[in-house]
């Protein structure tokens, strides 16, 4: 048996949120039976982000705000990997912002979880994107994730847990785990994960979450309805999580990755690329120039 | 097409710049060199100038032309002269035939066809004298003894039923001023929109008959001039672009990400058209962040991997980069350079991103940046980049620039004999298997870790921009530090016998050297062969590994030498300052253009002479 | 705080370098040097070492006795060795405190404080020999003669109400151990504490004199040392940070906006405490990219505008940063260097950025690079900078390192009086209305257009980072493309009486040069200090304006001395590169490290010593 | 009289939607009398990003995609300055997205224009990220501006304009202008501004094009409201213009310049940074140090 390298020790600080999120996606990845080979966990910066050298698998750390980029090619390079990217908010909703949106615009088959803690949590503590008004003197309003994702048109699986209900946030995991080993398209999950030592709202988020199941009639089919269910328990001091949208299969649009590369056997990746099979094509290209 | 503004204006300003070497790059005498060679019935190396408006079509009739002098075995290089606009403003484009090989502009135009006033007037100032001016009429006020004016625009709409045909029209006009032969110029026409569907071709051929029948109308039925058939009957007509774009696909490279830049995008448009054939993709990037992240992804992945870009873009990918050089994951960066710093003129001409590919980034990092010289040189360089990426597992930057990846020129069809593909250490799941341990970053003799990618069972492993130890966690430990570094930066060294030589032309015992890199490449051979005529023997060192700098053969070739002009097209002489970091020789000297032009070989060849070039 | 690993192990790899000039850093000897001073009852330059785990509260005692050893007139250096990670991880923290001036760590320990076993390991191959160890019960194991172990965990959980105070009642019984003066030493907690509200000062105080009471009880009430008071009583104790940041206000300063990254952050969050009472604004953008287009922006619109980052950022912020060049905005940017490439080690020191901040962004345009060496000098160079990129229009980088940005040390109070505010040629309404002709980019002989900004009626313009004509209209010229380059790059030229000179230390008569910038200022000088105890002369150059290099001063010294140590943190020697690009001088060595820790001056002593030092 | 620089001609095709967002922003600028050296014009890296070329007061030229980060540094450096972001689809919605995000979230009072024609107009045709499947070989779906500053809480002002209707621009950036100068916000107005040379949607637009207050009962002040009727029109394959959403008074979130430069007179670039003026206090500070 060839030796490798173990999982290190989680660097977190006892009872940070993000050990909630490593167990659930460990679980997820466990349940499904994903082969380690297959398996690809991309890290963000940020405490969140050194989640892959806390397991097994092939790991990624990335640089802030880039793990989707970095997602998109290795998955459209070898759309048989299970490719996960896992990061903060600051990471995602920062410096990230632009690869967010384009990642959910683009909805190649990824699995994107963002630990959620409203804070910069390695850098010590400085409000992120999503700090309350007030938080560290932070003056602008925080962003929604959830809301933006509804208002891409090709996002069809968002989705909000809290790491302080694990069994809620691993079956949301799963099912986005599914979703993209289907090759349905990109899911996005954001779990609130408080962070203990710069932002402790375990007690307050375990108020303040409101599964949007609870809400007569939901339909996570209507994404309509949704963007306006969420705004409504946002408006009443409460946070919407659970599985916010999925949109049904005769909406749902291709993944891109299914869009580019039809069969899963040819791929950038795993072609064959030597000269002896491709010469007499390449001689072809060649003697069509002029 | 560049423009000779009178008496070169540099001098006061170049007095001005922060190396003390600077020099004007006034031939002895311009006018000497072009105007002394009435305009001949029979010529062995012509220029033809299109002139007229952003939208105009000029570059259509210089590559109608292009094509049809390359089918008579012509040597053929084409450049232009446009704004960073769609419609409108000022534009040209020059197209140069040479029975003997060519790769540059010719000092002087031979023959200018002008579709506006302004055009007939820029036009003037770099015709020959003698030159015949060919203008639209209504628009060109301009009049001489040799200023033909037809009714280009006019015959277009009302014979073809679009004006924009009159470009067209005008290459009819021309194959009969140049004596082309009729067959073979609508065969080009044929060739180039016989794909298009729709009437395209139909129409281009009636508005080439009309401009034919024009000229013979109004001028008359004799070639005002002729042109010499060639040899190099079988040479393609090409750019740097294609090239790098051909050269990708045969080079394995199956994945490529980018954003539209001038002058790069031909090479993503090249690919969008070529890599779905052999199971690749390209992607449009939302950024050139994206762009190179989502190439060292699917580098990550396995994949052959480039971005291509151009200063912009290239300067944001910097941190990406130097993660690719930390994290040693194999890319391939092309930076199509032009005019800089920031915007600066986005279709002109420069080679200014020298210092900023081999020293940008925070931190210290292998990286191997390499130049071609002309198109066939960068198919095989971007090979090599390929190849070298992934064997030495770090960044490699293709450095070009806008005269190399936009101007065509012909050349021999590329060579798929010297193709090879070298992965390096990347380890199949069997090899795996065979091996006690294995880690990412172990610590070999040769600075490289054998290479599992995703997917390879066995092969799970951490890739990381964060210094880390050989399994890939992080790590501050300082031994590991020393030796990471050790391990990354040794390869510079230990890779010298892997990267691509230097190529010498010219005599082998002249004391006068010429240095150079890129685009420069053409100048320079043709300023060798005028001042050979004068007697002056001249050797070339063509750079083609910049980046670490090649001390010894530039060593060798400096103790072979009197004198060397290093010619290049920046402020500052990027390549000479590069060079004398290792070598401080006395005798390098500084040739420097960085008005948006490429070379011509006169300004070279002049200030050879005016600095006192024989030894 | 850094560790030395027994043998430096430096050798084997360095000689991989690619510079030939690749030396260990081994003192002859380190056990001389330290451990030949047994623990003395009254020293006059004590070092301690405060190491446990993250979160431990280690800088916090460092930071206390800090303090104490300032108001008792002695000059204090403190430094860390964190890891990148909010708890856990071994941390140590270290505190110098000398009656001779000191910038720098001390070569061994005289005292420990471990929280932890793996800190009393660490801590132990650190200590001279006959130093303390005061360990907590419990959880540290080694044992020996001169090791104390005290319950300062239990005595703060349970007299305190949380363990976490460990750290203060540590404090208590150091001022046993050290003899400090109880009275001073619970002032230090007051200043520190006070102001914090609640019951943090009762509780830290209270903790103080558990601690107290522990040492006395345990070990008796004779101290194990003491520390001699010093001259130095009107100091302050600050960071290169903090001195940028109050530069910053103090030189007009009104506009900052950066993102978080370590070592930079401090800076950010002085300002947002200051900025605001001085009508200033501060904010914390969305990533560097808009940082530094932001404080374009604020620039542009007239105000002193700054940003601050570390690699990364840096490396995001190159195209930025050539916009401000082209475009002639003045903007300040801060170098906080750590370890490099890409995310590297974010808590370590190394100062790899230097050819990163001279050649980066695609294409050419003046810039300017300063660094100071010391806190003071961070000040005063703060406010030159400001001065500078208003008056000569275009971008200046202040390159600190990490060292310099976070270790404390003691100097004077920053003087005031050296202050003074040049905003250069900006123009009000009434300038305006005098003046035949506004154009933004006009030229003039010293490369300067005078600037309005918005608001200023009849200033109106355009201002870009395209190539550009004097009214600041895209153009593509080219004789106003010559023009304009020589203009901005002359710049470069003309400034040079304006740029910091290089501050001397030393003996001018000595033959033997140091070079250095940025914090190598402290081990350089103390170097000096022991090597002319040895009797070895030396003199210093410190280098405070890197860009341009400043080539005449450079070369004067060079002419003075026998031979020069271009003193480094970094592996390929870059200031060493620089300077040899314009004065290849067989002079010229260098001494480099770059595993993350800062100089020992034993260790500059050391290679000038085995290298033969004297000439 | 001082000599000064001149507008330059459009550089842009004839026909080119943008000549209707310059006459736009031209006439409203006129209208509402904004003194000419107190306007300053921000344009991004395209055809479209070219515009402050082609006017009086002051012009600042940013980079691909940074010209809203500039515009902020700008307003906060001197709230008095009436600023406009101009530039294209490509600039603010590909390489400009996660400042324009940003942007809406900070709430500065700005007039941000984009000038939207689904392409890349200055690199010659590429799509854009609001591109339809099939232009050019586009797989992605499209982006929708406004649905997503929809989602941003404290997007305040989102208009959509049609070049191809003068008048009805023209009257949406004229509110946008008041808006900005009483400090309420960032106001948003992306014009349909088709590009006629790679992308010509004038006729189809025509067609498409339904302004808001078309639908019964269509209300700018309900977000919720809003969000699913420009779903609806985008769904029946149309494209919602007019007035999408203007927070009612009680739910607008004060603008970042207001929150931290209350006065006007007071702000970086026109306080008064004389060492006479400032320095007893700059000698306490330095006093209070230790
Ligand atoms: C380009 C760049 N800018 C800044 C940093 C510094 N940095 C490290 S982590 C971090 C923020 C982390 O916040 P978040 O993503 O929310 O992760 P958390 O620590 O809260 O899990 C920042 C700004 C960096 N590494 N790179
Ligand atoms: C960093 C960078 N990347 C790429 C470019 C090249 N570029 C110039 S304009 C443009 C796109 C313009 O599209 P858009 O913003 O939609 O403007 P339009 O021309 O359509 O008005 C691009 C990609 C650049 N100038 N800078
Ligand atoms: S600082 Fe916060 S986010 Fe980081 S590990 Fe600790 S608790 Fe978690
Ligand atoms: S290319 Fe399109 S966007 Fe650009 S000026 Fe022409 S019509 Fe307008
Ligand atoms: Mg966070
Ligand atoms: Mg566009």
């Amino acid at each position: 048996m060839t030796e490798h390298v173990k999982p290190v020790p989680p660097t977190w600080c006892p009872g940070c949120g993000d050990f909630g999120v490593l167990a659930s996606i460990k679980k997820s990845l466990s349940d499904l039976k994903v082969p380690l080979e297959e398996t690809v966990l991309i890290g963000g910066i940020g405490c969140s982000g050194g989640i892959h050298n806390f397991m097994d698998g092939y790991g990624f750390h990335s640089l802030h705000g880039r793990l989707l980029a970095n997602a998109v090619g290795v998955k459209l390079a070898n759309p048989k990997l299970t490719v996960i990217a896992a990061g903060g908010d600051g990471d995602g909703y920062a410096i990230g912002m632009g690869h967010f949106i384009h990642a959910l615009k683009k909805n190649v088959s990824l699995v994107y979880v963002v630990m959620m803690n409203e804070t910069y949590g390695l850098t010590k503590g400085q409000a992120s994107p999503t700090a309350p008004v007030g938080y560290r003197g932070n003056v602008e309003s925080p962003f929604d994730a959830v809301l933006t994702a509804l208002s891409i048109p090709s996002a069809s699986f968002i989705a909000r847990g809290f790491s302080g209900d694990p069994k809620g946030a691993a079956q949301l995991l799963t099912e986005a785990l599914k979703f993209n080993r289907e090759r349905k398209g990109f899911a996005f999950v954001e779990m609130l994960s408080p962070c203990v030592t710069y932002n402790d709202t375990y007690k307050l988020w375990r108020e303040k979450v409101q599964n949007v199941t609870s809400v007569a009639g939901y339909d996570a089919a209507d994404r309509s309805r949704a963007f306006s269910t969420c705004l409504e328990i946002m408006e009443a001091g409460r946070i919407p999580i659970g599985m916010i949208y999925r949109a049904p299969e005769d909406r749902r649009l291709p993944s891109l990755d299914q869009t580019v590369l039809p069969t899963l056997e040819k791929a950038p990746a795993t072609t064959d690329i030597s000269l002896a099979t491709n010469l007499p094509r390449y001689q072809k290209l060649v003697d069509a120039l002029t | 097409m560049p423009r000779r503004e009178g008496p070169f204006t540099d001098l006061a300003f170049l007095a001005m710049a922060t190396t003390p070497e600077a020099h004007t790059l006034v031939p002895a005498s311009g006018e000497q060199l072009g105007s002394s060679r009435p305009a001949a019935p029979v010529l062995h190396d012509v220029s033809v100038m299109i002139g007229g408006q952003g939208g105009d079509g000029t570059l259509t009739v210089s590559d109608l032309l292009a094509h049809y002098f390359r089918t008579r075995g012509l040597y053929v290089y084409t450049s232009r002269n446009v704004l960073s606009r769609i419609r409108g403003g000022h534009a040209d484009a020059s197209m140069r035939a040479s029975v003997e090989p060519t790769w540059s502009q010719k000092w002087k135009e031979d023959l200018v066809v002008a579709f506006d006033d302004e055009a007939a007037r820029i036009g003037q100032n770099h015709l020959v004298s003698g030159g015949i001016l060919l203008g639209d009429q209504g628009q060109v006020k301009v009049s001489g003894e040799r200023v033909h004016v037809l009714p280009l625009s006019v015959t277009a709409a009302s014979k073809v039923g679009n004006g924009l045909f009159k470009n067209t029209v005008a290459y009819g006009a021309l194959s009969l001023i140049m004596g082309l032969d009729a067959a073979s110029a609508r065969a080009v026409i044929s060739a180039r929109f016989g794909r298009r569907g729709g009437d395209a071709l139909e129409r281009n051929l009636k508005a080439f008959d009309l401009g034919r029948q024009l000229a013979l109308d109004q001028i008359g039925k004799d070639p005002l001039l002729t042109v010499e058939d060639g040899a190099a009957k079988d040479h393609i007509l090409t750019t740097g672009n294609q090239a790098c774009a051909l050269g990708f696909v045969v080079g394995g490279g199956r994945f490529f990400a980018g954003y539209p830049i001038t002058p790069a995008t031909p090479i993503m448009e090249a690919l969008q058209r070529y890599l779905p054939q052999f199971d690749g993709v390209v992607r449009q990037a939302e950024d050139e962040l994206a762009a190179i992240n989502m190439t060292m992804g699917a580098a990550y992945a396995g994949a052959r991997a480039m971005t291509a870009t151009s200063g912009p873009g290239l300067s944001l990918m910097t941190e990406g980069i130097g993660h690719a050089g930390e994290a040693e994951i194999p890319i391939v960066v092309v930076d199509c350079q032009r005019v800089g710093p920031s915007t600066g003129e986005p279709t002109r001409h420069e080679q200014s991103d020298l210092l900023h590919v081999v020293f940008s980034s925070h931190g210290e990092f292998p990286r191997f940046v390499l130049a071609p010289g002309d198109a066939q040189d960068t198919f095989d360089l971007t090979v090599t980049a390929l190849n070298l990426a992934e064997k030495w597992q770090l960044p490699v930057i293709l450095l070009l620039d806008q005269a190399l990846s936009e101007n065509a020129q012909t050349g021999p069809r590329f060579d798929l004999s010297r193709v090879r593909i070298d992965r390096g250490k990347l380890l199949t799941a069997r090899d795996i298997e065979g091996m006690a341990v294995y880690k990412r970053y172990e610590f070999t003799p040769d600075g490289i870790s054998p290479r599992a990618v995703p997917g390879t069972p066995g092969g799970e492993g951490q890739t990381t921009g964060n210094e880390h130890d050989e399994w890939g966690h992080v790590s501050v430990n300082r031994e590991n530090r020393r030796k990471m570094m050790a391990k990354r930066m040794g390869r510079l060294e230990l890779a010298r016998p892997d990267l691509p030589p230097p190529r010498f032309f010219g005599d082998e015992k002249a004391r006068i050297g010429l240095i150079g890199f890129g685009s420069t490449y053409g100048p320079i051979r043709e300023a060798q062969r005028l001042l050979k005529k004068e007697g002056v023997a001249t050797r070339f060192y063509q750079a083609r590994t910049l980046w670490p700098v090649p001390v010894d053969s530039l060593q060798a070739f400096l103790e072979s030498v009197d004198v060397a002009y290093v010619v290049e097209h920046n402020y500052m002489g990027q390549l000479k300052m590069l060079i004398q970091q290792y070598l401080p020789s006395p005798k390098l000297r500084s040739i420097r253009k960085y008005d948006g032009d490429s070379f011509f070989a006169e300004e070279i060849v002049g200030e050879v002479r005016r600095s006192g070039g024989t030894p």
